[in-house]
This record gives structure tokens, C-alpha cells and sequence, in this order.
């Protein structure tokens, strides 16, 4: 059942995207492990794809009957699997939206803002980290923006995520011209100068993952 | 760097693995969660129990202090990273015996958060946590700053400390008193000359030439605060011990607990020198040494340097100093 | 390499010097001649004297080694030479307590004659001397010259039952005689990743391609059996386990102690993973366990590696191994 | 008191020789860690050096009444400064052959090679080497025929040395063709031919300076 460019996804698709984006970042597990060794320790990429496989594991073969769940699911693996402090920061990133969320049986571009921006929030509070301090956040921020314009503008779904990756890729681009605040580059100063950051990149990988998965209708199974 | 590992996806399992097979008779991993090791020792009813943890590579830390009179459980991360919460949650549940649970952790942005989030779970379940994050790197920030520094070598002295309350039955807010207070009391020093490598990346974890040493280095390889020229051991210990009496007041007459702290590959013979140094010096400013410690107690790998620690005793503090510890890892009669 | 020091022509005295400064409640060293340590502890009446010894940079050993139910006083040579006739004297006077005194030292030329000289000369006092020669690793000679091996991370067993037997009151003979018996039952076999440098010289003790091992390499850097490539964990237990198997015969049932011992700059992480692939292998032959050890324990400086030793224990030395100890540098309950 | 080319020595003489033969040992400090870092650990000058210097200590300024003492002197200072094979081997060079000998009170080329030959037995049966083994004993044992051989053709203290220290240079030429059977250069095997062995040339640096001082007078008062 491939649906191209679907405007809103049930539960199940929710889950068949999450599963195409798992996929994908860890795809991209050297990438992100050659920029997090240039200013990092070098286990983003490795951290990361432990989080999205066990994901996986929890999602595949699975029915869901709500949005939330899935959400839920792939943010709690993150949790439970990744440690260190992207686990925490990533898992938030899922879980955090639909902590206080009512239960819903659609995903469509305006609950996808309203998650995602609650997951902004909640990302702020536990990681204290804002906007310049060169993390996620500089990537997640403007992507938040992009989708709750994109929603006043009545854009459809596929558009929206379009817009978020946009941003997300600014987001990224920027974070070479910070100073990290946050994590172990924090302590290169300067020198982190001219490096984008890693939770960043992967933020963009995610979102350019899931606009991938709704304009091709791809699916897992 | 050479390693002898299998896979080095696998490092940590199989760490654990030997370590529970060698120290049976003291500790278990959880069923619930095999990044938990616990004390299998009877300890006594309504004891605060004490969890520690944070990431692998800084052996015999956190594990092998996990025994009697020192820490009840210990929730295992991946080398240089902060566990998640569902291990400290579950080492809590194991160790809590309805007198609430102590954790102690050092500071670093995964830890905070990670156990953080546990403490948040465990409250949900209905258990008393309460939290002590060490901050004895006095390189890690300004003295205004203390809450912002790092937990490095200091981190044993609270253990020790914290341990010795729970074991002497002091309710939870006590035993949480004596770790922040012992925090407060400790400061450490640390110097790196060589940097060690994961086993998944190889790659080394800072850059340093063949005559330079790194006053400050943290416990991942965290830059301090300068890069200068490699110099005798008495000049470093003179250096360390400089930025430590720089913060924290040392008069005549007062006590004081030392570590002395091999980073993973300095030879003890290294570190004995650097000790008798130390000792000179407190001695000519008339601080006396209540008690000594010199050896590989929190590690970096292999990462060659040391650190000194040194904790500013009162009579509480220095009757949980004295307190017998018997752990895989480390012993005091 | 990198070293923390002073005048390299010091660090032995200055290693001493902070030693026991650390140690002052277990250790002394003697007037009569400083390269001497001996226990300041109170031992029983007319108790076997036990003296150990051998060239420094091995640490904790041999010094570390001194305490209750272990030995009684260690004489200390250069690094990686023997000590001289006269501090062994100097010990062995220091702690006869007329019922003899007993050397134990590894199978070198220079401890063999230092050693063999301190004795004529004691008995010249009058103090009754035996000498126990250790010779357990397998690489360094053919099984049918077991006497010429060279000695080295097994001499903790030895250092241990003998040391368990004269706190137990046995006469010098039968002390003697359970050390040769531990001695006999002993074999270990090492594999060396990485040299390390004497603070005199700088010079590397051995050179070493970066994807090499050097399977039985000695306690100095000595060549072992041969150079092959680094392999995996595992695959280096099975190897050093297999030259132990053929070497001395252990059946389904037997119960044997273990030793994983660190060289210097190996990680305990992977001295666990190491030690866990033994506890495997053991438990397929059907060979038991008793007690297990991890750590550094015998050192070579900085040097990167690690040695396997198993003792085939019998009821005595099964006794004499769980007796407990209380020494700076090892303590068992 | 500057006497050229002695025929026999008083205690004291014997001991102004040795405090010479120490110096030149100490001076050659460089030149033996060289010769024992290319196959051995690279210590022998620095133990040749601890040991003639603890000599040094225990011999300046003292009066001796006879020859033995002033040879036990010596020796004892390096057997109790020394440790490691070396200081028990070069110490019975010196302690080994007066240990049986009757006091005597002047030192000619008889008694010297008398009190050699002592010590070269000793050597040998403290140390188990035989001559091609690569040691000390290689450079040893020629000195000493040298010296039995120059008794029996009547040759004067000075002849007599200077054969012995031909003999000591000749044998340290020769332990470059024998692989090591003894001390750390044991364990290289083959890879230690080609060069010569510290101790053997500690020994012909010995016969040589004691020759020169012989030879030239020579005093350190
Ligand atoms: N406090 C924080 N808030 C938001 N993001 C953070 C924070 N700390 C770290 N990060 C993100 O985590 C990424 C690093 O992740 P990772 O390499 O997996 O963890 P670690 O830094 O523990 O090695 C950084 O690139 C950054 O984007
Ligand atoms: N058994 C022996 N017999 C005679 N000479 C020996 C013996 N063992 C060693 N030597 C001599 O000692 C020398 C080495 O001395 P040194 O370097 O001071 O000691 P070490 O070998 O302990 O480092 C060798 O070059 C050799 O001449
Ligand atoms: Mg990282
Ligand atoms: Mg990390
Ligand atoms: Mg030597
Ligand atoms: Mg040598």
C-alpha cells in the first residue's frame, strides 16, 4: 500500500516512517562518526545507531493504535539503550512531545508541529542548552519553525517536513560558526570553530528521512 | 592503541561478565538489567542503600567499589558515557530496602540527566532518592563555580565516606549530608602526559608532544588548563598542590585525606614519588595527613598522568575515613 | 617514555621514601640499610621469617608484598636487578626470630647469587636460611628444565602460601617445602603488547611492531617463545592457556587457583575480558575454580600485556591460599 | 713521590692504583652504557660507576697494612653498592682471590697473578660461565694466563700487565663472535654477535688503567 505523498499517516505508517529514518541515520553511522570524532569523542554515529536499532526491535511487527505510542516507543528505546547524554537529549526528542499529549489516532502536519515544539521545550529544559550553543537544538529550533509556518500556511504534510529539513540543514550549517557550550567539544573552545556539530546533523538526517518516507510512500514492509 | 578485546562492541559486556565471574562471592548483575551489578552481601535492614555509577573505562571504578562499606549497586554505562536511567532505576530498586537510596555521580552533563531522570522514576515507584553530584576538579572552572566543576578522583573519598554513613545506619538526608559535605571538603588536581584510546574508534583521546603535559586534563581527555613542558615530579606535585591550596583554606593543625591517583598506565613507582613530595610539602605547611591513598583508583584506560586529591577532614568525617571497606576493588581493614 | 621523576638515579630511594610515608602503620625500613622493608607489625613468637626481594620497578611487588600473612621484610634492588648481599642480610637479621628465615626471589643469575650470598653470609650468623628458587614461566625453558625458567607473575602464589604456612606457625622446613610445592604447581605464561623504558636509560625494553605480540615475553622485556600477530581476547586466553596445558597435567575435577596479572599498562577492563575467556575454558575441562585474582599484581613499569598463572591446589594449599592477609598493597578476608 | 714503572707496590700504592683504575672506570661510563644498551639494559656503566665510586668512598684516605685489604675493600664495595649479576661478579674479581690468601704486605706481578687466578676460579664458579659464553670471564681469563705466563718469563710488573691487558682486549674482541649464554643478552640469541660484551670491557679497562698508572707513577694524593 504505498501512497504517495500522503497529507495525514496512521499509527502504523507513523511507525513504517520512524522505521525508514531508523534506517537511515544508521546508514549514515560513518558519517556521523567522522564528525563527531573531528571536535567529539567519536561515538555519535555508534550511539545513535544502537538507538534507532533498538527502536527497530520495538517497533517492527508491532500494531499501534495511536500516534503516541509509536512516538513513545522510539524515544524510550533511545533512552533506555543509548546512555550518555544524547540518549537522554534524543529520546526527549520523541518522547517529549506526546508526554502530555491526548491520544490520537492521526498524524497529520499540524499535531506534527505541536509534538515536535513540545519536544523543543522539553529538550531546553533537561539539556539547558539554547540556540548558538552549537548542539541538536540549533538544528531542532529552526525545524520547529519551519513546520508551525508551514501549518499556518496550510502547506500539505510532505511540504511541511520539506521545510523542516530546510531548516534543519541551516540549523546544521550554523553550528560551524559556534563555540560549543555543551559536551565534550564544550571543552575545545575556539578550536570547535568551523565543525558543525553532530546531534545537529543527525537532526537533519531525521527530518530529511521522514519528508523522504512521505513523498515516496516508502514502507518497511 | 594495542588492545586485548574481542569485539569492541562487546567491551563492556564481557567486562562484566569476568568481573561477576571473579567476584562471585560479592556481587551479582540483575536479571532486570545486566548493566547492574549489586553487592550480594547481606547488609543490614533498613540500611540507605548507595548507588553509584557512570561510564565504563574508569576501572576499578565505579564497580569495584560496590561491596561492604562502600556502594550497594552500580549502574554501568558504555566507556566514557553516563548510563541510561532504566539500570540506576532498577540498581534502585535492588538496593532500596525502604530506607530511600543515595546517588552519587560525578559531574557531567549524561550523568546529571541520566540520573536525573532515574531519581524522577524512582520517586514514581515510591522510593526516597537523593542525589549528590561530585565537583572536586578545581580545573574545570572557576572557585566562584565549584557546582560547574567535574567529578573526578575525589569521587572515591565521597563513596567512602557516604559508604561508611549508610553502613553505620545513618538515615538517608545524613548520608547525604556527610557526601555533599565531604564534596565540599575535596579537591583534586590532575595532570595528563599520555591520552588513552576507545576500543571502538581507536583513536586517541587528545593530542600531546613528546616533552609536554597537560596540567588539568579530565578524566575523557577534557583539555585543563595549560599545555606546558614535561617537569620533574616534584615540581608537579608542587604545581597541583598549588591550584588546590589556591581554593580551598588549609591552616596549621588541619587534616587531611590524600589520594594520590595513577590515571591508568603511570607505574606506582611514578606515583609514590609524586606522594613523597606531597607529603613534604604538607608537612612544611603543617597539615597533617590523617590518611593516605596511592594507586589506580579511578582510571582513564590507559591514559598516563595522575591526579592529587585532598579532603579536608573534620571528626565526622574522619571516623567514616577510618571505617572498614571490604570490595572487590578495594579493601581497608 | 614519559616520566613523572626527579634525578632518575633516585627514583628507588624516593619510590621507598613515599612508600613508607604512605605505609607507616604497616612498614619501616631499616637503619642498618635503606633498601631494606620491613614489617612493623607485631608477628607470633618464634615465626618463620620470610624474606622476599628482587630488582624494583615490579611494584606493587615486591615491596607491597610485606604485611601480615605474606612476608616479613623485602630487599630492594635497582630497577630490574637484583639487590645486593647486604640489604638481604640486613632483613634477614632484621626479622629471624630464631626459628629461620626463608628467601623466596625469582630465577635469575643476579638474585640467584646475591640471594646465595646473603644466606652463606646469615649462617655464618647463625640464622637458619632456606631458599625457594621460582621458576614458573613456561616460556623461558623446556618442561624438563622447569629449574631454569625464569620466575614471574606465579611468585604471588608462592609469596602466598608460604607466607599463609609461617602465619600458621609451620617450622621453616615445611614452610620451605610448601612453597616449592606452590612452585612446582605453578605455571604462567605471558604475552607482552608494549615495552616500557628504564628512567636511566629512556631506551624502550623491547621493540615491537603496532599490530604485534610477543607470546612469553619476560618480566624485562626478555624475548619470548615468538612474535605474532595481535589477536583477539580470547584467542590470546586459548593461546597462553594451551603452552600451560601442556605443561602440566589438570583432569576433570582438579581445582586450581588464577592469576591474570597486569603488566603495567593494560586496562583491567581487558584484564577481566581476558580472565573471563579463562573462567570458560577451565569450566569445559571440567576444571574448578577456587580462586581468582585480577589485577597488577607482579608489574613491568609501563609495559603493555598480561600473564595467565594457574596453581593446581591441593588441601593444603587450598587452606593456605584462603588465609587471609593485610599488606599495603593486598589485602584478603 | 712519583716513581716510574714499580716492580711491586705497597698497600698503599695498590690503593692510589685502584682509586685510579676507578676513575678511569667512571670516565668510561658513557662509553659502557653504549656498549651494554646495544644487547644488554644499558646499566653497566651506571652499576660499574656506583660500585668504583662506593669504592672510592671506603678507600681515600685510609691506610691499609696489607694488600688483602685493600683487594676486600674493593670487592666489598661493590658486592654491597652494585646488586644485579654484575656486582656479584665484579666484586669477586676483587674479593675472590685474597679470600684464602695469607696477609701480604707488598703487591708484585707473582701475587697479582696469584690473586687473578683466584679470582677468575671464583668467577667461574660463582657465575657458571666458561670462556665463549660472552662475559667478563672472556677478557678474564686471557689476562690472567697473561700475567702466569709473564711470572714464568720473568717480566717486570709493568711487561706483566701490559700483557694482561693485550690478553683483556684480545678476549673482548672475541665476544664479539659468541652469542650471549648469560645476563638479559642471553634471550636475543644469535642477534648478539657482532658485538662485544660491557663487562669483558670493563675488565680489559681495568688491566689497561691499572698498567698506566704502574707505567706513569701516577698518584691521587
Ligand atoms: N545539553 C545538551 N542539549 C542538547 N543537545 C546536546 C546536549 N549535550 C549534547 N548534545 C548533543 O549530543 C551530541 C553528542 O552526542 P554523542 O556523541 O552521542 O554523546 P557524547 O557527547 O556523550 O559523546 C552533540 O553533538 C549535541 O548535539
Ligand atoms: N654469570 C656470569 N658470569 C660472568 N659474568 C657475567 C655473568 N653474568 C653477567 N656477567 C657480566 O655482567 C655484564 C653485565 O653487567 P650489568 O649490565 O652491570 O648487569 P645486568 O646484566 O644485570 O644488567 C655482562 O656483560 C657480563 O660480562
Ligand atoms: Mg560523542
Ligand atoms: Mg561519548
Ligand atoms: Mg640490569
Ligand atoms: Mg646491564
Amino acid at each position: 500500500m504505498a501512497i504517495r505523498a500522503m497529507n495525514s499517516l496512521t499509527p502504523n505508517q507513523v511507525r513504517d516512517m520512524f522505521l525508514y529514518v531508523g534506517q537511515k541515520v544508521v546508514e549514515n553511522k560513518p558519517f556521523l562518526t567522522k564528525i563527531d570524532s573531528a571536535i567529539g569523542d567519536g561515538d555519535h554515529g555508534i550511539g545513535m545507531s544502537v538507538g534507532f536499532t533498538k527502536a527497530e526491535e520495538n517497533l517492527k511487527g508491532k500494531e499501534f493504535s495511536n500516534v503516541n505510542d509509536v512516538f513513545k516507543t522510539v524515544g524510550m528505546s533511545m533512552i533506555s539503550s543509548m546512555g550518555g547524554a544524547s540518549g537522554v537529549i534524543f529520546g526527549t526528542m520523541f518522547v517529549g512531545g506526546v508526554k502530555k499529549l491526548e491520544v490520537k489516532e492521526t498524524l497529520d502536519l499540524q499535531l506534527l508541529a505541536e509534538i515536535f515544539e513540545g519536544a523543543l521545550e522539553a529538550i531546553k529544559q533537561r539539556g539547558k542548552a539554547e540556540v548558538r550553543d552549537k548542539t541538536m537544538v540549533d538544528a531542532l529550533q529552526p525545524a520547529v519553525y519551519a513546520l508551525k509556518e508551514s501549518v499556518e500556511k496550510n502547506f500539505s504534510l510532505v511540504e511541511g517536513l520539506r521545510k523542516a529539513e530546510e531548516g534543519a540543514h541551516q540549523g546544521v550549517e550554523n553550528t560551524k560558526n559556534y563555540v560549543a557550550k555543551f559536551g565534550r567539544a564544550k571543552s575545545l573552545g575556539e578550536r570547535s570553530l568551523g565543525h558543525q556539530d553532530a546531534g545537529a546533523t543527525t537532526v537533519w538526517i531525521i527530518f530529511k528521512s521522514m519528508r523522504e518516507w512521505v513523498e515516496e510512500g516508502l514502507q518497511d514492509d | 592503541m594495542k588492545k586485548l578485546v574481542n569485539n569492541p562492541s562487546n567491551v563492556v559486556e564481557e567486562m562484566l561478565d569476568g568481573y561477576v565471574k571473579a567476584h562471585s562471592n560479592y556481587v551479582r548483575r540483575l536479571e532486570e538489567n545486566d548493566r547492574v551489578v549489586v553487592t550480594s552481601r547481606k547488609t543490614a535492614d533498613n540500611k540507605v542503600g548507595i548507588v553509584i555509577g557512570g561510564g565504563s573505562g574508569h576501572e576499578p571504578a565505579f564497580l569495584g567499589y560496590v561491596g561492604d562499606g562502600m556502594a550497594d549497586g552500580v549502574a554501568i554505562g558504555n566507556i566514557f558515557a553516563s548510563p541510561p536511567p532504566a539500570p540506576i532505576l532498577e540498581a534502585t530498586k535492588a538496593v532500596d530496602k525502604g530506607a530511600g537510596v543515595l546517588y552519587i555521580f560525578g559531574n557531567y552533563a549524561g550523568d546529571n540527566m541520566n540520573f536525573g531522570m532515574a531519581a524522577e522514576l524512582a520517586e514514581m515507584e515510591g522510593i526516597k532518592v537523593e542525589k549528590v553530584i561530585i565537583s572536586d576538579d578545581v580545573a574545570s572552572a572557576p572557585k566562584e563555580e565549584k557546582e560547574k566543576r567535574r567529578g573526578i578522583a575525589g569521587e572515591f573519598f565521597v563513596f567512602k565516606a557516604a559508604g561508611a554513613a549508610a553502613d553505620k545506619g545513618y538515615p538517608l538526608e545524613d548520608v547525604a549530608r556527610v557526601a555533599r559535605k565531604t564534596n565540599e571538603q575535596t579537591r583534586s588536581m590532575g595532570v595528563g602526559l599520555s591520552p588513552c584510546s576507545l576500543p571502538q574508534t581507536g583513536k586517541p583521546s587528545f593530542e600531546i608532544g613528546e616533552d609536554e603535559m597537560e596540567l588539568g586534563l579530565g578524566h575523557h581527555g577534557e583539555p585543563g588548563i595549560k599545555r606546558v613542558p614535561l617537569d620533574t615530579a616534584d615540581n608537579v606535585a608542587d604545581v597541583l598542590l598549588s591550584y588546590i591550596f589556591e581554593d580551598i583554606k588549609l591552616d596549621q593543625g588541619d587534616e587531611v585525606a590524600v589520594l594520590v591517583n595513577g590515571l591508568g598506565s603511570t607505574p606506582l613507582m611514578e606515583q609514590y614519588i609524586v606522594f613523597r613530595r606531597v607529603e613534604e610539602v604538607l608537612k612544611e605547611r603543617g597539615i597533617r595527613i590523617y590518611r593516605s591513598y596511592v594507586g589506580d583508583y579511578i582510571t582513564s584506560l590507559e591514559m598516563g598522568g595522575l591526579s592529587i586529591t585532598l579532603t579536608k577532614l573534620d571528626d565526622e568525617l574522619k571516623e567514616l575515613i577510618d571505617h572498614p571497606v571490604n570490595c572487590p576493588r578495594f579493601t581497608q581493614k
